[in-house]
């Protein structure tokens, strides 16, 4: 008797844990394996947590056609995302940036071939700011580089004032907010500035915010928040975020470009591929200092990483075929919907389908 | 030998403070400090008015506050008692201020919470779900079987520990672990979490993650908290028990098990479960040990599992066109973890009140 | 200095309970008052509602009539506090402030009382008030010294002391002697004898020949019934109650065949 | 039990195997414990070496560990120290309220409210903090640079956004407030009746009486307390990787936008996307906490130990 009371002490959480382990498994949502045509089994990647958003609405979209593939996607930072892969730790892989060239050689030795880069997903990177009476804001790239390196401090500055003859600027102090963990979307807004602005922006860029004492959150979010909640603030996050705040149109040349999904991807068609990394790598150096009209420059492209060959039959037919819908109208539509991304354009994904289609096993 | 106290040797304005004091003084009325009350918040109402902070505002009512009451009381009632109506007033809206946190947060969770408190919450996973919709049914579940876990692996080592302290213990292993279960109270949780961490990565490689991992960090930080609750509640069972027990020549181990232990049974399961409820909430060791995924994953050895907090925490600071949707998801979490803390904390009064050993009173 | 109480209809309650009933009683000044009675008889209960202490006790209340030279110690605008100034307590167990030294322990009160006092001014109070404790000679040579390490009976004596700095006009005495041997006993009964002559003094004792032996008048309190209100019983000069009692109770008491 | 066990020479009854194994079991989890605690700190510096060990460059920021450790650290027991100065004297009155000043038939259901507050999970107050005290605290911090600008603390510029070192101190302070209460009203509910009564007796008003009796009792319990609310401090993670805008090294200005994170908050920030030396760093990081936190623990431990002889006096 004594043992049973003293055993149901400890067994008494536990005993809750179980009993709900038992009772059911699956999540109302979640398909239970009855699936009809389609591919099945399972594939995993891992890498951006940039991608996040958009990698899970194409599992949602791919699983609609194919309900028996699970696909995994693991938000573990773009390093992690290269290394895992490179290592052999996942299927396919997600990456703000392109392999360099050590990590392109340990990528080939793992897939003991070729390695598939493709940009899947491109999303284009506002300026926002939240200043009460400002609803429109030109700023060149000397302007925002000295601004975000707290050189201009107010808003009623010259410098704003000369591209904004229209507004009334008020003589407000100026809080710029920068990503306070490592992201692609820094180093992307970096590499613009490095690009654009001269010596007006001394710093190199890296995932890391170089200057210091500007108000600083952790991921879009947060950045979003912190210029939502400050008057007189300024940010970069990802377009989609900016939602009722204010983005700034950025200087292309002679003109202030607003961005756009067509105005960031044009800027992808309009940048040279890296050379000397195989046919099936489509890793682009973006032309930030571009001056075509209509294009975007502050573009953060996304790419993904698989192996043209993969031992598996099974496998080499999931990832081809979550690629192929990745990159296809349908999937770029629905990430753009729910992430907030710019569509690839057709002569883009023309391109890239027959390497995307090419992916075999053996 | 004997010298009784000349008063007529005491300068006469000492001996006015000291012998001199009538019974009766002024004393305030009962309304005064009402009075005061209503006239500080006016000045409060005022100077927040006139564009002063709401903080500064607050803290210049409050002095207010204990100014005029000192100074009203000192004319009246003495300094003494002025001063001891000024300490009241602190030590007062000391208390206040910190009910304050606790009254706004639950307002705040309950208010950002209780729209998506549904049964879609309840039953979804956050599979396939983009945008609107979805649940925390794989993060519930997580949190479940990781806190179990935890509570398995924690409640026999802590209550074994706790009985070697009190029933076998003395000399210098029990002086060290006495010591040492009270240094492990204070590690931080993040800490607990990179130990399980740094174990598994030794043993599996870097970058995995896994819910045996969490249950481990949390047991880290439970451990002690048994073996404290479990501890003070064996040295409430009286030795005459004890006593009694071996004078039946009943072994040690069987009089532990068959007469201390029930004896201690119902103060044991309020510690257990007042543990559960401070690790059930853990946010930073699963971060790194456990992670998050999007689909049930029932295996704890196996691969990312959701729990609550994490899952609050990553729809919290989630990216994506749908922010409005993901921001209700995380309050409604934390409304569920405030609300199963509560429960918590509930059941360990209710099991105390309602077993309490009978030796206690 | 010493003054005269008068007690009339005095019944004190804990909430609802009535705790003792129906008192009346005049404690004359420069005289020890004895109140005995058997355990839970309402004794220390009405001790300490002669200097307030009982509404320490919460919900606790008292009904009638307690006056020191005619002043009514629960009239309106009297504070406790100095109620409790002008007539101070002796507690069953020594209690001196753990946290301070003997100097400290006697000057307690004082400070309190008199913020601007010089040193030499309150150095003298202190002795004087030691050596009125007969205890002077036994610490003077460790003032600074903890008050609690120093004998039983030297800390009761030491607790007198802190209660007479403060020149109160009667000192309650709460059973002084329970927790001592019977030497310091002695020496704590021959202070009593000595201290009458400045102070009002009521003290409460289970041993009645203690009682006996240091009070000039004794009260004999006893319950109406089992579970009914404590009541004096009987007042009396003290010869004259451990002699010829009037009543039945207080005989039986006294020679020992009840209680 | 059948006689035959009864009448066993002596020696041979401390061989029963019940006792033997039951005995060796709970020695077995005592004995645990410091394996664990052994182990944590062993674990943690063998995933932190390669970080000792790497070139500076190679560690985040590229200057080295202590650079990269020490703005971590500053911002750590900054929040920390300047937390429990704002939380150990309320919780010492708030302790007080409970004990001596609340109605007594009420103070024990505010002591359960109280503890209601410690039982709040920190990602909680992370998510409050942000939401409801983060744009409270903007006109205050205003004010404060406006006026007392001349202290450094509150130099500014004051962030428009809330999220700055002193609500940090807030939250944290709030999440210790009721760790340090519990302790302290412990110790103030022990002071002996008599001597409060004794200082009564003689004419102290209540005030007085907590002065002359109850603070010298509790005095060793409030150092103790404020040290493991310290070490809470230090350790605490979520609360402040949610509220507290990080950018900038080493300062004091408490109300800018510019500040350091801490140690906690950082490994939770960075954790989850890092790989490679980055993750030995913050492991790195994590081993100093554990020193700090240790440290801070053993010495509170010591003192209310202390005064646990102390008390056995009377």
């Amino acid at each position: 008797m004594i043992r049973s009371t003293l055993g149901r002490a400890i067994a008494l959480p536990a005993a809750t844990a179980i009993a709900i382990g038992m009772a059911g498994c699956g999540a109302a949502n979640e398909p239970s394996g009855d699936g009809g045509s389609g591919l099945s089994g399972t594939i995993s990647g891992a890498g951006a947590s940039s991608q996040e958003a958009a990698q899970q609405a194409w599992v949602a979209g791919f699983n609609k056609a194919n309900p028996d593939a699970t696909v995994n996607y693991d938000p573990i930072g773009s390093g992690g995302g290269r290394e895992q892969f490179a290592a052999g730790g996942s299927d396919f892989g997600g990456t703000d940036a392109y392999l360099d060239d050590e990590e392109l050689e340990a990528s080939k030795e793992r897939c003991k071939g070729d390695v598939v880069e493709i940009p899947a997903y491109i999303s284009p990177v506002a300026v926002v700011y939240n200043l009460e009476g400002v609803d429109e804001l030109n700023l060149k790239p000397q302007t925002i580089a000295k601004i975000f390196n707290q050189e201009i401090k107010n808003w009623n500055d010259p410098e704003i004032a000369e591209d904004n003859p229209d507004a009334e600027l008020p003589d407000k102090a100026i809080t710029p907010v920068n990503r306070s963990d490592e992201s692609g979307t820094t180093e992307n807004f970096l590499e613009y500035l490095t690009a654009t602005a001269g010596d007006a922006w001394p710093h190199e860029p890296s995932g890391e915010w170089p200057v210091k004492g500007g108000e600083a959150a952790a991921q879009t979010s947060g950045v979003v928040n912190a210029v939502k909640g400050g008057d007189g603030t300024i940010g970069y996050a990802d377009a989609s975020q900016a939602g009722d705040l204010g983005t700034a149109k950025v200087g292309v040349g002679d003109e202030f470009v607003e961005y756009s999904p067509e105005a960031a991807a044009a800027v992808v068609d309009s940048s040279e591929r890296a050379e000397g990394r195989g046919d099936t790598s489509f890793a682009f150096d973006v032309a930030r200092d571009t001056t075509e009209a209509g294009t975007y420059p502050i573009v953060l492209v996304s790419y993904m990483m698989a192996c043209a060959n993969y031992d598996d039959q099974e496998k080499a037919d999931l990832v081809s075929a979550y690629l192929s819908y990745i990159i296809s109208e349908e999937g770029q539509q629905t990430s753009a919907e729910n992430a907030g991304s710019a569509p690839i354009s057709d002569e883009l994904r023309e391109q890239i389908e027959p390497v995307v289609d090419g992916i075999s096993a053996g | 030998m004997h010298t009784p106290i000349p008063s007529t040797s005491v300068d006469t304005e000492l001996e006015v403070q000291l012998f001199g004091q009538p019974l009766t003084h002024g004393t305030l009325p009962r309304w005064a400090p009402f009075a005061t009350l209503a006239a500080a918040i006016v000045v409060g109402i005022v100077l927040d008015d006139i564009g002063l902070a709401i903080g500064v505002a607050a803290v210049a009512a409050v002095a207010f506050y204990a100014a005029t009451i000192y100074l009203w009381s000192r004319t009246v009632e003495g300094h003494r008692k002025a001063k001891d109506r000024v300490l009241t007033t602190v030590v007062t809206s000391a208390f206040l201020l910190a009910l304050l946190p606790l009254v706004s947060m639950v307002i705040t969770v309950v208010q950002n919470g209780i729209q998506r408190l549904d049964t879609e919450f309840l039953s979804f996973s956050m599979r396939s779900i983009v945008g609107e919709g979805g649940g925390a049914y794989h993060a519930i579940l997580g949190t479940l079987i990781i806190t179990g876990l935890a509570a398995l692996i924690s409640v026999p080592i802590g209550m074994l520990c706790a009985i070697y302290l009190v029933e076998y213990g003395g000399g210098k292993l029990a002086k060290a672990i006495t010591f040492f279960v009270d240094v492990m109270t204070g590690i931080p949780s993040i800490v607990a979490g990179l130990f399980a961490y740094a174990l598994f990565a030794l043993l599996f490689g870097p970058g995995v993650r896994m819910g045996i991992m969490g249950a481990i960090a949390l047991s880290v930080l439970m451990i002690p908290i048994v073996v404290r609750s479990t501890e003070e509640m064996l040295k409430l069972v009286p030795n005459e028990l004890r006593e009694a027990a071996y004078a039946l020549a009943v072994p040690k181990w069987r009089m532990i098990t068959k007469v201390v232990l029930p004896t201690a049974l119902a103060g044991i399961a309020t510690g257990v479960t007042l543990a559960i409820a401070r690790i059930i909430g853990e946010t930073a060791p699963l971060l790194i040990t456990v992670g998050i995924t999007t689909g049930v994953n029932m295996n704890p050895f196996d691969g990312r599992m959701s729990a609550l907090p994490v899952f609050s925490y990553y729809e919290y600071i989630r990216t994506g066109i749908h922010t409005a949707a993901s921001q209700d998801r995380a309050w409604t979490a934390a409304l569920i973890l405030i609300i199963i803390v509560m429960l918590l904390n509930l059941a360990a009064r209710l099991i105390s009140r309602l077993f309490a050993p009978k030796t206690r009173a | 200095m010493a003054k005269r109480i008068e007690v009339s209809d005095l019944n004190i309650y804990y909430d609802k309970f009535l705790a003792v009933q129906g008192v009346s009683m005049t404690i004359e000044p420069r005289a020890v008052t004895a109140l005995i009675g058997p355990s839970g008889c309402g004794k220390s209960t009405f001790l300490r509602s002669l200097n307030r202490m009982h509404e320490l006790v919460p919900k606790a209340r008292v009904e009638g009539k307690i006056a020191m030279d005619g002043q009514d110690l629960y009239g309106p605008n009297v504070d406790p506090v100095v109620v409790r100034r002008h007539i101070g307590m002796v507690f069953q167990r020594p209690n001196p402030f753990p946290t301070m030294s003997i100097y400290d322990n006697v000057a307690a009160g004082l400070r309190l009382n008199a913020t601007r006092m010089k040193r030499a001014e309150l150095d003298d109070l202190v002795e004087r008030a030691l050596r009125a404790a007969n205890l002077w000679q036994e610490v003077s040579d460790r003032l600074n010294k903890p008050g609690s390490g120093l004998s039983g009976g030297q800390q009761q004596r030491l607790c007198i002391a802190r209660a007479i700095a403060v020149q109160p006009d009667v000192l309650l005495m709460d059973e002084p002697c329970s927790a001592l041997d019977p030497i310091s006993t002695q020496k704590i009964e021959d202070l009593i004898n000595e201290l009458k002559t400045e102070y009002t003094i009521v003290i409460v004792t289970h041993n009645m020949q203690q009682a006996a032996r240091v009070s000039d008048t004794t009260g004999f309190f006893n319950l109406k019934g089992v579970g009914e209100a404590g009541q004096l019983v009987e007042l009396d000069e003290t010869t004259k109650i451990f002699s010829t009692p009037t009543n039945q109770a207080t005989e039986d008491y006294i020679s020992g065949r009840f209680g | 039990m059948p006689l035959s066990e009864r009448n066993r020479p002596r020696a041979q009854v401390r061989e029963r195997p019940g006792d033997r194994i039951f005995s060796g079991l709970s020695t077995g989890a005592g004995v645990l414990i410091l394996v664990v605690l052994a182990s944590v700190a062993s674990f943690l510096l063998i995933e932190a070496w390669p970080a000792f060990m790497a070139p500076p460059e190679d560690i985040p920021g590229g200057e080295g560990l202590v650079v990269y450790i020490w703005p971590l650290l500053f911002g750590t027991l900054l929040s920390a120290v300047l937390a429990l100065l704002v939380a150990a004297p309320l919780a010492v009155a708030i302790a007080l309220f409970i004990t001596h000043y609340a109605p007594r038939r009420t103070a024990q259901g505010l002591g359960y409210v109280i503890d209601l507050l410690a039982a709040v999970p920190s990602i909680i107050y992370g998510l409050w903090g942000i939401a409801v005290l983060a744009p409270a605290t903007v006109s205050s911090t205003e004010w404060l640079s406006k006026y007392l600008g001349f202290i450094p603390l509150f130099a500014g510029p004051p962030s428009s956004t809330g999220r700055t070192m002193l609500l940090a101190i807030i939250v944290l302070a709030v999440m210790v407030l009721p760790i340090i209460t519990a302790v302290v009203r412990e110790a103030f509910l022990q002071t002996p009746r008599l001597h409060e009564e004794a200082s009564l007796a003689l004419g102290a008003t209540r005030w007085e009486m907590v002065k002359m009796t109850v603070f010298p009792f509790g005095r060793s319990a409030i150092v103790g307390a404020s040290m493991l609310g310290l070490g809470r401090a230090l350790g605490e993670t979520m609360a402040v990787a949610i509220v507290l805008s990080v950018s900038g090294g080493v300062t004091f200005n408490l109300i800018s936008s510019g500040n350091p994170s801490t140690i906690a908050a950082n490994i939770a920030l960075d954790f989850p996307e890092s790989s490679g030396l980055a993750v030995n760093a913050l492991i790195a990081s994590g081993l100093v906490l554990f020193a700090v936190t240790l440290v801070v623990n053993m010495i509170a431990r010591a003192v209310i130990n202390r005064r646990r002889e102390f008390s056995g006096a009377n």
